[in-house]
C-alpha cells in the first residue's frame, strides 16, 4: 500500500504550510440544567468558557485536565458534534458555517473515542464499520479501503474484517477505531482519552501506532488524555485546561520544564515520582476540583491555588505570552505584571 | 452537630417539597389530556346513549325530550365546555340508566373498588415480595426456578377464569365461602368482621394472583441486581452478616419496589373490572360493566375519568414517596 | 316468616319512585309490591291466564252515550306507607306526573316510562274524592289494561321530602302490600310487609324481602347454589341440571310472552307471500330447540301462548313439517337448489330475548334444510331497539327483511294491536313491518269498541285466528319465566303473567 | 481498569466472524423450556392457519342433540359445546382469532410505537415533547382500563378490539422505544458515524434502528401475553369479538354455565388461554435471556 | 511464620461457570506487619481476585480455592459464619476502586461508618457516630460534622474515596488491602489519596497490600513490589529492587511501557501482544509467547524460581540476563 494511494482523497491543502490547520477563537458552550419547580433552566454547565487556540499542520497538540474541565466537550464542538454557543472553529482558513460546511468540516476532522467499545456498532461488522464513513462520503471503494486500513493498523483483513466489536481485544478494537477515523482521509484527528483505558503495555502498542500513522499520512493530531506522561511523549505542544478554561499552552519541553501557571505546576507535581528515593511529600493541591456549574469568579482556579489574592478573585485572567513573542502562553495573573498581584512578574515557585 | 442534622433534614424535606410541587405542575397538562380522552369516548361510541333506558315503545318526541335533558343536542365543543366546567363543581352528570349523580355511583364504588384492591394488595404484596426476594437471592438455583415458574404462571392466568373456578370449588360445592357480594348487607354496612369479610376472600385472591406475579418478578430482578452490587461485596468486607446485607438491600429496593407496587395498586384499582363482574362486586369496574351494557356514557364517562385521575394521583404520591425514601432524588 | 332474598336478571335496583324502569322485572319487584294501579292483574292463580281485577278502583264503567268518558270509583280507606290517605285527587296528580310537564310533581324519568302505556288518556278529573273520570282521545275499550301500568306513588311524601323525586326515590312511599325499607343503589333493596294493606289476603307472610341485582347468570347460579340468595330470576338452562340435583325448585309457567321474527311487508319482500310464511313455520323443529332451553320453552303454536284467553282456533295448524314446508317453497318457486335468500336482524343479547344466538342458529339450520338461505345482521341490542324503531324500511336495516324480537303480550294493545295497526307504521309506532290490512283494521278497531269484556276477548280471538292462519310472524316459542327456588321457599304460586304475588311466599 | 476485558491477540474467539442472531438462535437452541413454548405456539399458529386442511368439523354448526358431549366423545374427541359444535374444531379455530386479536395490535403497536419512539428518540427536542406528553397522556390509563373504556364505547367486533388493544399498547412501546433510542443515540458509535457526515436518516437506519430493535422487540414480546388475556377478557366481557365466532375468551364465557354440566369441557378454553400465555410469556422471557438485553 | 502478618501459600483460584477461569496458579506471598506491598499486573492478572481470596469474597458456589491463607495467625480459608464476620472489618478491611459504587446509596456515610463500628466495637450508635466523625478527621474530610450526615452521591470523587479509607480504618485492621483506590480518580486528588494512605499507614502501622497497575503509584506507597501476571507473582522485591534492578522481561517491559522517560518521538519498549486467556491452567511460562527471550523450554514447563536473597524473587530462567534494548 502505497502512501499516495490512501491519501487520494484527502482534502487539498489550501491555506499553505503558515496556515494553521484549526483556528479556534473563543469557543463556548454552556449546557443547561434543568430544575425548578417548572423544570425550567435552572443553572447552566459553564463547559467549556472561552476557549482559543491554534494547531500548526501537521504538529499534535495535547490537552490535558482534570475530568470535567470540557475537554471532551471541546472535542466534539470541534468536529460539529455538539453545536457551539458562541466562537469561530476555522479550519485550514475557512470559517466553519461561513465558507466551510459542516460535512466539509468533518471529510478533514476526524475523532477516535475514549470508550472503543462503545464507539463501535455492535451491530455492524469491522469491516463495515470502517467503510461506512467512506461510503457516506462518497469515497471510491469503501471496502477496499477498509481492508487497507485494517492492514495498516495491524490487523489482517482476512481474519477480522467479518468480526463483531465484542469479539475482539480492547487494544485491536482501539486499532480499529482509529482505522475508522482514517477511511475518511482526514487530516486532523482529534484522540480523545483514545489510550485512557488501555493497559500499559498495549497503550504502548497503539502510541507506537500512532504515531507511525501520523508520520505516514502527514497528520494533525488533537491528543486528549489526563496522563501526563502520554501526552508528553506525543505531543509538541500541551494546552492545560481548567474548569472550562484555558491555562496554559507552551511547547512541550518548555512546559515540562517550567510551568508558569500555578494550576499546571500543581498538575505536573501530582504525577507520582518514579524514584523510591525521592517520593512525593506533599500534596501540591488539596480537594477536589469544583464544580463547574458555579465555577468561581474571576480566576476560576483561585479558590485552590496558594498565590491567590483579592485580584484572582475579580478579574479573569487572560492567556497571553509569558514574554512578548513566546509561544509558551499562560492566563494567570502572577504573569501579568499589570494585574496588581502583589507577586506579579517574580519567581514564585523557587 | 445536631443543629446540622436538623438542617439537613429540613433542607430534605423541602426538596421534596419542590419536587412534589413540581410533579404536581407536571401532572396538570395530563390531567387535561385524560379529561379529553375521556370525553371523547362519548363522541366515539356509537348509537344513541338513551336507547337503553326509555321504553321500547317511547316515541321520538318523547326520545328528544330526553335527549334535551342530558345536553346531548348540543354542539360537541359547548358539550365539553359544559362537561369540564361542571366536573370543577364535583358535577359528573347524571347517569342515564339510574338519574343519580355520576358522582355519588362513582365514589361509592370507588370506595368498594379500593377496598378490594387494598386487600388484595395485602394478599399480593408480601407473597410478591417474599417471592421475589427468595428467587433473586438463591439466584440461578431450583428456587429460583420455582418461584419463576410461579410468577410467570401468575402473570399468564386469565384471571376472570380463575374467579369462576375459584367460585365453583370454594362457594358453590365446598360452600365455604359466598361467591358474591360486599357483605351480607351489602357494601353499606361493611364492618371489619369475619362475616363481611369472607366475601372478600375469593375475589381479593383472585385479583392477587397477578400482581403476585409481577411484584415477585420485579423484586427477583432488584434484589438480584442489587447483590451483585459491588456495595454488597463492600458490606460483606466489613463483616456485615448476611441480615445486615440484606437489610441494606431490602432499604436500597425499598423506592423501586414500592413505586412497582403503587403502580399495581393502580392496577388493580382500574383493573378490577372483569373480577368484580364475575363476584359481583359493587366496585368501580362492576359499575363500569354495567354503564358498558347499559350504554350509560356519562358513566362510563366519569367512572373512567376517576379512576384516570386516581391512577394519576397515585402515581404522583408513588413518585413522591420514591423521592422521600431515595435520597437520590432526581432532579431532573 | 323468614327472608327472602331474591337474585334479579337487572343490573340496578329498579327506579322506586313509583313508575318503575328495568322493564317487565322492574314492575314486578319494585312496582306491584310497593305500589298499586287502579285495576291490577289477578295474580293469584298459575292455571289460567290472569285477568284484570279491581285495584285501587274498585268499578269502572264507559258513559253508554259518550264512549270516551270513563267514571272510575276509587277504593276507600287505603292509606300510602307514609299514612297519608289515598284520594282520587292523587290519582291527577299521579297523572301530571307523566303528562303534564308544568307541574311540579313532572318527572321525566317516570314520564319516559309511563307516558306511552297510556296513548288513550286525553283528560281526568277527580269528581269527588273517591271518583275519577277520564275522557279518552278516541272510544278505546282497552283503557282498563292500559291503566294497570299506571303506579300511584303518594303526593304527601312527595311534599314531605321537599318536592324531589331524588329524595322521594330514597324513602319511597305508595299503597303496596311491601314497604321499601332500604335501599342500595346497584346492590340491594330491602322491602318488608305493609301490614296495613288493603287487601288482607296480600299482606305478605314474609318479614323482609330482598332484591339484589345480579346481572350475570352464572353469578345468580353460583348464589343460589352457595345459599346467598333464595330464588333467583331465568336461571341459565345449563345450570338447572345442578340445581334441581341439589333440590332446588325450578318454578315455570306460560305467560304472555313470545319469541318471534317480526316480518317485513315491505314492498319487494318474500314474506309477502303467505306460502313462504307458512312455509318458514313449519320448517322449525321446536321440539328440538327445547333441549337448548333445557326444556324451559314452549313451541309457539300461535303468536299468542297456546294457553291464551285470546287463542281461539286458527286452522293454520303451526308444527314441524318439513315436507309440506318444502312442497309450499315449491309453489312458490323456491327449493334447495334454489333457495331463498334473506337476510335477518338479529342481536346477541338483549332483555327477554332468551339464548339469541344459538336459538337464530338453529332456526338458521332449520330453514336451510327446507329451501330458505338466511344471512345473518347482527347488532348490538341497544342498536337493534333502534333499527326496531326505524321500521323495515329504513336503510340502516340493511335489506333486512325480518327482525328477532320478544314482545310482551299481556294485554290487546301490546299482545295484538301495536305490531300489524296501520296507524302505528314505523318509524312513527311500532308496526316494524309496514304491514297494513284493512281487515285487520277493522278487527282492531271492533277491539277498540267493544266495551263488554267477554265480548271484547272473542274479537281478541277472531284477530289472533288471522295473525296465524295468514302467518303474519314467524312463531317460534314462548318463554315460561324460570326461576329457580331454595327448598325451603314455600307458597309461591307463579301466575300466567309477568307480574307475580309474593304475598304468600314463606320461608321454612 | 477492569473496562476492557482482554483477550489474547492471536485468536481470541474460536468462532470468530459468528453473527449476532447466530449467537441468539445457538442459546435459544440449548434452552429447553424456551424451545417447548416456541413449539406450543407454532403449533398453534400452524394449526390455525391450517385450520381448514385439518379435516376438522365446522366451527359454527353443530347439533343440538349432541350438545355440551363430554371429552372424549366418540367423534368430537374434545366433546362438543352448548350448541353441539366440535370443540376441537372450535378450539383450533379460535386460536385463529385469540392469537390475530391477541398478536396483531402488538405487532401494530411494534411499528406504530416503535417509529414513534425512535423519532422521538433520536430528535429529541419538540418532537420528543410532543410524542412523549401525548404518550403520557395514554399513561394516565392502566392498560385494562383504556382497552375496556375504548371498547366499550366503540361496542363489540373484532376491529374494534383490535383498534383499542392497538391504542393500549403503542404508548408503553412508544415509551421503551424512546428510552432505548436516547440510550443509543448517546453513545460514542452514533456521533462517530454523525461525524462521518452522514444525515439522520442514515444514521437511524444504519446504526440505530439494528441496535434498538431487538431490545423493542423482546418488550413487545413480552406484552404480547397480556395482550392475549386483555383481548380474550373484552370477548369474555362481551365487548370483544362477537359470536358465533369462536374464540377462546368467548367461548369461555359461553361455555361458563355449562361448567355445572361438564365442568372440564368449560375449562377448555381457560386452559388454552392459560397455556398460550404461559408460553408467550417463558418464549419472552427466553428471547430476553438469548438476547441478554437487560430490563 | 508468625512474623508474617499475611502467609498465603500455593493458591490456586479457579471459576467455574460458562467458562473456566484459572485466575490465581500457585500463588505464594508473604507480608509483614506494618509493611506496604503493591500488587503489580495488568487487567485480568489477578491482582483483584487476590484480594477477594484474602477476604473470602469470592462466590463460595463458583469459585474453587485450594492453598493456604494464614493472615495474622489466623487460617483464612476455614473460617466460617461469626469467626469470618469478625475477621473482615476487624482484622482485615478493604478500600474499593469505585468509591461511589461501593457505598450503600441509600445510608449517609457516617451510618455505614458507625455500624461497622457498632458491629466489631459492640458500642452504641452515637459512640459509634463519633468514632466516625474521628475518623472522617483523620481522612481531613473538611467540614466532618457535616459530611458525616451526606449521602454518599453528595459527596465528590476524592471525598468519597476518604470516606472509604476511614471506613476501613475504623476498627483498626492490621491489615489494609486497597484495590486500585485511585485509578477513578484525577491526578491531583490521586495524590493526596496515595499520600494520605502512607501517612495513615504510618500512623496505624498496619500492613498494606496495594493493588495497582500504575508503577508510578506503586512507587509512591510501597515498600515492597509484587508483580503479577496471569495469576501468578513472576517477580518480588523491594521497590527500589524493582525498579532499579527489574529481572523479570514482563517487569522490564512493563517499566519500559512507562513512558516515564521515553524520549519523545522514539518508538516505545512495547510488550507485544495480550495476556493469555486463562481457560487452562498454565504449564509452561505464560509470559513466553510475548517474551523476546523466550527460548524452547519456556514453553515446555514452568519456569523455575530464582531467588537471589531472602525476599526477592523472579520466576524467570534469565534471572540474571542483562536488559536488552528491544
Ligand atoms: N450533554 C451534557 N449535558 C450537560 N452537561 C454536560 C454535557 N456534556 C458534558 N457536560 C458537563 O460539562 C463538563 C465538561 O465535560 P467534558 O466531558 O467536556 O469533560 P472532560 O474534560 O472530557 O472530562 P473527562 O476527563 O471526565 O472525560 C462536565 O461537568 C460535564 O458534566
Ligand atoms: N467472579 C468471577 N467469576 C469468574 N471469573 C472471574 C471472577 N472474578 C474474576 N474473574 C476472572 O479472573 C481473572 C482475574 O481477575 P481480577 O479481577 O483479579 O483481575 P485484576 O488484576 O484485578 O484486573 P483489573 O486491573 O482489570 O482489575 C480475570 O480473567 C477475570 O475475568
Ligand atoms: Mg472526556
Ligand atoms: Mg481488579
Amino acid at each position: 500500500m502505497s502512501k499516495t494511494e490512501t491519501l487520494a482523497d484527502t482534502q487539498p491543502d489550501k491555506g499553505g504550510p503558515a496556515q494553521p490547520l484549526l483556528i479556534v477563537r473563543n469557543l463556548q458552550k454552556y449546557f443547561p440544567v434543568r430544575g425548578g419547580i417548572f423544570g425550567g433552566k435552572k443553572a447552566v454547565v459553564q463547559a467549556v468558557d472561552g476557549v482559543s487556540f491554534e494547531v500548526k499542520k501537521g504538529e499534535t497538540l495535547g490537552i490535558v485536565g482534570e475530568s470535567g474541565c470540557g475537554k471532551s466537550t471541546t472535542a466534539r464542538l470541534l468536529i460539529g458534534l455538539l453545536d457551539k454557543d458562541k466562537g469561530e472553529i476555522i479550519y485550514d482558513g475557512q470559517d466553519l458555517g461561513g465558507t466551510l460546511s459542516l460535512r466539509e468540516l468533518r471529510r478533514g476532522v476526524q475523532m477516535v473515542f475514549q470508550d472503543s467499545y462503545a464507539s463501535l456498532n455492535p451491530r455492524l461488522t469491522i469491516e463495515a464499520s470502517i467503510a461506512f464513513g467512506a461510503r457516506i462520503q462518497g469515497l471510491s471503494d469503501p471496502v477496499g479501503r477498509a481492508r487497507k486500513l485494517m492492514e495498516r493498523v495491524g490487523l489482517a483483513p482476512d481474519r477480522f474484517a467479518q468480526r463483531y466489536p465484542h469479539e475482539v481485544s480492547g487494544g485491536q478494537r482501539q486499532r480499529i477505531n482509529i482505522a475508522r477515523a482514517l477511511a475518511m482521509s482526514p487530516r486532523l484527528v482529534v484522540l480523545d482519552e483514545a489510550v485512557s483505558a488501555l493497559d500499559k503495555s498495549v497503550e504502548a502498542q497503539v502510541l507506537n501506532l500512532l504515531a507511525d500513522l501520523r508520520r505516514e499520512f502527514g497528520l494533525t493530531y488533537i491528543f486528549i488524555s489526563h496522563d501526563l506522561n502520554v501526552v508528553r511523549y506525543i505531543s509538541d505542544r500541551i494546552l492545560v485546561m481548567y474548569l472550562g478554561e484555558v491555562v496554559e499552552i507552551a511547547p512541550v519541553d518548555d512546559i515540562w520544564t517550567s510551568q508558569a501557571h500555578p494550576y499546571t505546576r500543581s498538575l505536573f507535581s501530582a504525577m507520582p515520582s518514579m524514584d523510591p528515593d525521592n517520593r512525593t511529600k506533599e500534596p501540591p493541591l488539596a480537594g477536589d476540583p469544583p464544580n463547574p456549574i458555579n465555577p468561581p469568579s474571576g480566576c476560576r482556579f483561585h479558590t485552590r491555588c496558594r498565590f491567590s489574592e483579592d485580584v484572582c478573585k475579580a478579574k479573569v485572567p487572560l492567556l497571553h505570552p509569558l514574554t512578548a513573542g513566546s509561544d509558551h502562553l499562560a492566563a494567570c495573573h502572577l504573569h501579568d505584571i499589570s494585574s496588581g498581584h502583589s507577586k506579579a512578574g517574580k519567581d514564585v515557585f523557587e | 452537630m445536631h443543629v446540622m442534622a436538623r438542617d439537613l433534614i429540613y433542607l430534605r424535606t423541602a426538596t421534596v417539597f419542590t419536587y412534589f410541587l413540581r410533579r404536581v405542575i407536571l401532572m396538570l397538562p395530563v390531567a387535561f389530556g385524560v379529561s379529553v380522552i375521556c370525553f371523547m369516548l362519548v363522541q366515539i361510541a356509537p348509537g344513541d346513549p338513551l336507547t337503553a333506558i326509555m321504553p321500547v315503545d317511547a316515541t321520538a318526541d318523547e326520545q328528544a325530550a330526553m335527549r334535551a335533558i342530558y345536553g346531548l343536542d348540543k354542539p360537541l365543543p359547548v358539550q365539553y365546555a359544559i362537561w369540564i366546567g361542571n366536573l370543577f363543581q364535583g358535577d359528573m352528570g347524571k347517569s342515564i340508566a339510574t338519574g343519580r349523580p355520576v358522582a355519588d355511583e362513582v365514589f361509592g364504588a370507588v370506595q368498594n373498588s379500593l377496598l378490594l384492591a387494598f386487600s388484595a394488595a395485602v394478599i399480593a404484596f408480601p407473597i410478591g415480595i417474599f417471592l421475589g426476594f427468595l428467587a433473586g437471592y438463591f439466584r440461578d438455583t431450583l428456587l429460583d426456578r420455582a418461584v419463576t415458574a410461579i410468577s410467570i404462571a401468575g402473570v399468564s392466568v386469565p384471571n376472570y377464569w380463575l374467579g369462576i373456578v375459584l367460585v365453583i370449588i370454594f362457594s358453590v360445592n365446598l360452600g365455604w365461602l359466598p361467591s358474591m357480594g360486599a357483605g351480607p348487607g351489602g357494601s353499606q354496612d361493611w364492618a371489619w368482621d369475619w362475616l363481611h369479610m369472607r366475601h372478600l376472600v375469593l375475589p381479593a385472591v383472585t385479583l392477587a394472583v397477578v400482581p403476585i406475579g409481577i411484584v415477585a418478578r420485579t423484586v427477583r430482578a432488584l434484589a438480584g441486581d442489587l447483590l451483585t452490587q459491588d456495595f454488597v461485596t463492600a458490606l460483606y468486607a466489613k463483616g456485615m452478616s448476611r441480615g445486615d446485607v440484606l437489610r441494606h438491600v431490602a432499604r436500597n429496593a425499598a423506592a423501586t419496589a414500592l413505586s412497582v407496587m403503587g403502580l399495581q395498586l393502580g392496577y388493580l384499582l382500574g383493573g378490577s373490572i372483569l373480577i368484580e363482574t364475575v363476584f359481583n362486586w359493587p366496585g368501580s369496574g362492576f359499575l363500569l360493566s354495567n354503564a358498558i351494557f347499559q350504554r350509560d356514557l356519562p358513566l362510563l364517562q366519569g367512572t373512567i375519568l376517576v379512576l384516570a385521575l386516581f391512577f394519576v394521583a397515585m402515581n404522583l404520591i408513588v413518585d413522591v414517596a420514591q423521592a422521600a425514601i431515595d435520597p437520590r432524588i432526581k432532579r431532573s | 316468616q323468614g327472608t327472602l332474598r331474591v337474585g334479579m336478571t337487572a343490573a340496578d335496583i329498579p327506579l322506586t319512585t313509583g313508575q318503575t324502569d328495568q322493564g317487565g322485572e322492574g314492575m314486578r319487584f319494585m312496582g306491584y309490591t310497593v305500589y298499586d294501579s287502579l285495576i291490577e292483574w289477578d295474580l293469584t292463580s298459575a292455571d289460567k291466564p290472569s285477568a284484570l281485577i279491581p285495584g285501587l278502583a274498585t268499578a269502572w264503567s264507559v258513559d253508554d252515550a259518550d264512549k270516551t268518558k270513563w267514571t272510575f270509583t276509587l277504593r276507600e280507606g287505603v292509606t300510602y306507607h307514609d299514612g297519608s290517605p289515598f284520594t282520587a285527587a292523587d290519582v291527577v296528580w299521579n297523572f301530571d306526573k307523566l303528562l303534564d310537564e308544568t307541574s311540579e310533581q313532572y318527572d321525566s324519568r317516570q314520564a319516559a316510562q309511563g307516558k306511552s302505556r297510556i296513548p288513550a288518556v286525553a283528560s281526568y278529573t277527580a269528581i269527588d274524592d273517591y271518583t275519577l273520570e277520564i275522557i279518552t282521545k278516541t272510544p278505546d275499550a282497552t283503557l282498563p289494561y292500559q291503566l294497570a301500568w299506571i303506579l300511584i306513588s303518594s303526593p304527601a311524601q312527595f311534599e314531605a321530602v321537599g318536592k324531589d323525586w331524588e329524595a322521594f326515590a330514597a324513602s319511597p312511599s305508595g299503597t303496596g302490600p311491601w314497604k321499601l325499607e332500604t335501599f342500595v343503589p346497584r346492590e340491594r333493596a330491602e322491602l318488608v310487609p305493609n301490614t296495613a294493606y288493603w287487601d288482607e289476603t296480600r299482606i305478605p307472610k314474609l318479614d323482609k324481602m330482598v332484591l339484589i341485582p345480579l346481572p350475570e347468570p352464572n353469578a345468580r347460579a353460583a348464589a343460589l347454589l352457595s345459599g346467598q340468595v333464595d330464588w333467583i330470576e331465568a336461571p341459565a338452562p345449563d345450570t338447572i341440571p345442578a340445581m334441581t340435583g341439589n333440590g332446588f325448585v325450578i318454578s315455570s309457567n306460560a305467560y304472555p310472552h313470545n319469541w318471534t321474527w317480526h316480518l317485513s311487508r315491505t314492498e319487494g319482500s318474500p314474506w309477502n307471500d303467505i306460502r313462504v310464511r307458512q312455509a318458514a313455520n313449519l320448517a322449525v323443529d321446536r321440539e328440538g330447540m327445547s333441549a337448548l332451553l333445557g326444556g324451559l320453552m314452549i313451541p309457539a303454536k300461535g303468536f299468542l301462548p297456546p294457553s291464551s284467553q285470546w287463542f281461539g282456533t286458527p286452522t293454520f295448524d303451526v308444527r314441524y313439517d318439513p315436507e309440506a314446508a318444502k312442497a309450499l317453497l315449491a309453489e312458490a318457486g323456491y327449493s334447495l337448489e334454489n333457495p331463498l335468500k334473506v337476510k335477518a336482524l338479529i342481536s346477541p343479547s338483549g332483555s327477554g330475548q332468551m339464548l339469541p344466538l344459538p336459538m337464530n342458529e338453529y332456526l338458521q339450520q332449520n330453514l336451510a334444510q327446507v329451501g330458505i338461505d338466511v344471512e345473518f345482521v347482527v347488532v348490538e341490542w341497544n342498536q337493534m331497539i333502534n333499527l326496531w324503531r326505524a321500521g323495515a324500511e329504513d336503510p340502516s336495516v340493511e335489506g333486512a327483511m325480518s327482525i328477532n324480537f320478544t314482545y310482551f303480550i299481556q294485554d290487546p294493545f301490546t299482545g295484538l294491536i301495536r305490531h300489524l295497526s296501520c296507524d302505528l307504521i314505523a318509524p312513527n309506532g311500532t308496526n316494524w313491518g309496514h304491514y297494513c290490512d284493512p281487515e285487520m283494521q277493522g278487527l282492531f278497531d271492533q277491539i277498540k269498541n267493544t266495551f263488554d269484556a267477554e265480548e271484547q276477548d272473542a274479537v281478541m280471538r277472531a284477530t289472533h285466528e288471522k295473525y296465524v292462519n295468514d302467518a303474519l310472524f314467524l312463531m317460534v316459542t314462548h318463554d315460561v319465566a324460570p326461576r329457580a327456588l331454595a327448598p325451603n321457599v314455600k307458597g309461591f304460586v307463579q301466575a300466567q303473567n309477568w307480574y307475580q304475588n309474593f304475598s304468600s311466599i314463606t320461608m321454612e | 481498569m477492569a473496562l476492557i476485558e482482554t483477550h489474547g491477540l492471536e485468536d481470541p474467539i474460536s468462532e470468530a466472524g459468528k453473527g449476532y442472531w447466530s449467537g441468539v438462535g445457538s442459546r435459544l437452541i440449548r434452552d429447553p423450556v424456551t424451545m417447548i413454548c416456541l413449539g406450543v405456539i407454532l403449533l398453534l399458529i400452524l394449526s390455525a392457519v391450517f385450520a381448514p386442511y385439518l379435516g376438522l368439523a365446522d366451527p359454527y354448526t353443530g347439533s343440538m342433540i349432541k350438545r355440551l358431549a363430554p371429552i372424549g366423545t366418540e367423534g368430537h374427541i374434545l366433546g362438543t359445546d352448548e350448541q353441539g359444535r366440535d370443540m376441537l374444531a372450535r378450539l383450533i379455530y379460535g386460536g385463529r382469532l385469540t392469537l390475530f386479536i391477541g398478536l396483531m395490535p402488538v405487532v401494530l403497536a411494534f411499528f406504530i410505537g416503535g417509529a414513534l419512539g425512535i423519532v422521538a428518540g433520536y430528535l429529541g427536542g419538540w418532537v420528543n415533547t410532543v410524542i412523549m406528553r401525548t404518550v403520557d397522556v395514554f399513561f394516565a390509563f392502566p392498560s385494562v382500563l383504556l382497552a375496556i373504556a375504548i371498547s366499550g364505547a366503540l361496542g363489540a367486533g373484532i376491529l374494534n378490539s383490535l383498534v383499542s388493544l392497538t391504542i393500549v399498547f403503542i404508548p408503553p412501546i412508544t415509551r421503551v422505544a424512546e428510552a432505548v433510542t436516547s440510550g443509543v443515540r448517546s453513545l460514542d458509535y452514533i456521533d462517530a458515524a454523525r461525524a462521518s457526515g452522514a444525515n439522520a436518516l442514515t444514521v437511524i437506519r444504519v446504526h440505530v434502528i439494528g441496535n434498538v430493535l431487538s431490545p423493542i422487540f423482546v418488550y413487545a414480546t413480552s406484552l404480547t401475553s397480556v395482550c392475549m388475556i386483555l383481548a380474550a377478557g373484552l370477548s369474555f366481557l362481551g365487548i370483544g369479538v362477537r359470536p358465533p365466532e369462536p374464540e377462546w375468551g368467548l367461548m369461555l364465557n359461553t361455555l361458563r354455565s355449562a361448567i355445572y354440566i361438564n365442568p372440564w369441557l368449560s375449562a377448555l378454553p381457560g386452559l388454552m388461554i392459560f397455556i398460550t400465555s404461559l408460553c408467550l410469556n417463558l418464549l419472552s422471557d427466553g428471547v430476553r435471556s438469548a438476547m441478554n438485553v437487560k430490563d | 511464620m508468625t512474623e508474617n502478618l499475611v502467609d498465603i501459600r500455593n493458591l490456586n483460584v479457579r471459576f467455574s461457570g460458562a467458562r473456566t477461569v484459572h485466575a490465581i496458579n500457585d500463588l505464594t506471598l508473604t507480608l509483614k506487619q506494618g509493611e506496604t506491598m503493591a500488587l503489580l499486573g495488568e487487567s485480568g492478572s489477578g491482582k483483584s481476585v487476590t484480594l477477594k481470596t484474602l477476604l473470602r469474597l469470592l462466590p463460595p458456589k463458583r469459585s474453587h480455592i485450594d492453598g493456604n491463607i494464614v493472615v495474622n495467625g489466623v487460617d483464612v480459608l476455614t473460617l466460617s459464619g461469626k469467626k469470618l464476620q469478625a475477621y473482615r472489618g476487624e482484622e482485615v478491611s478493604m478500600v474499593f476502586q469505585e468509591p461511589g459504587l461501593a457505598l450503600d446509596p441509600v445510608y449517609t456515610v457516617g451510618d455505614q461508618i458507625a455500624e461497622s463500628v457498632m458491629r466489631h466495637k459492640g458500642v452504641r450508635k452515637d459512640e459509634a457516630l463519633s468514632t466516625a466523625l474521628d475518623m472522617l478527621r483523620r481522612v481531613r474530610i473538611p467540614s466532618p460534622e457535616r459530611r458525616l450526615h451526606n449521602y454518599p452521591h453528595e459527596l465528590s470523587g476524592g471525598m468519597l474515596q476518604r470516606v472509604m479509607i476511614a471506613l476501613a480504618l475504623a476498627c483498626r485492621p492490621r491489615l489494609l488491602l486497597a484495590d486500585e483506590p485511585t485509578t477513578a480518580l484525577d491526578a491531583t486528588v490521586q495524590i493526596q489519596i496515595l499520600l494520605l494512605l502512607r501517612d495513615l499507614q504510618k500512623e496505624f502501622g498496619m500492613g498494606v497490600i496495594f493493588v495497582t497497575h500504575d508503577i508510578g503509584v506503586a512507587v509512591e506507597v510501597s515498600e515492597r513490589i509484587a508483580v503479577m501476571y496471569a495469576g501468578q507473582i513472576v517477580e518480588e522485591g523491594t521497590t527500589r529492587e524493582i525498579i532499579k534492578d527489574p529481572r523479570h522481561p514482563y517487569t522490564r517491559g512493563l517499566l519500559a511501557a512507562n513512558l516515564h522517560d521515553a524520549a519523545r518521538g522514539a518508538r516505545l519498549n512495547a510488550i507485544p501482544g495480550a495476556p493469555p486467556p486463562l481457560d487452562t491452567r498454565p504449564d509452561a511460562c505464560s509470559f513466553a509467547p510475548r517474551c523476546p527471550l523466550a527460548e524452547p523450554q519456556c514453553l515446555a514447563a514452568l519456569p523455575p524460581v530464582h531467588s537471589p536473597n531472602d525476599r526477592r524473587r523472579v520466576a524467570c530462567i534469565h534471572p540474571n540476563a542483562p536488559i536488552l534494548a528491544e
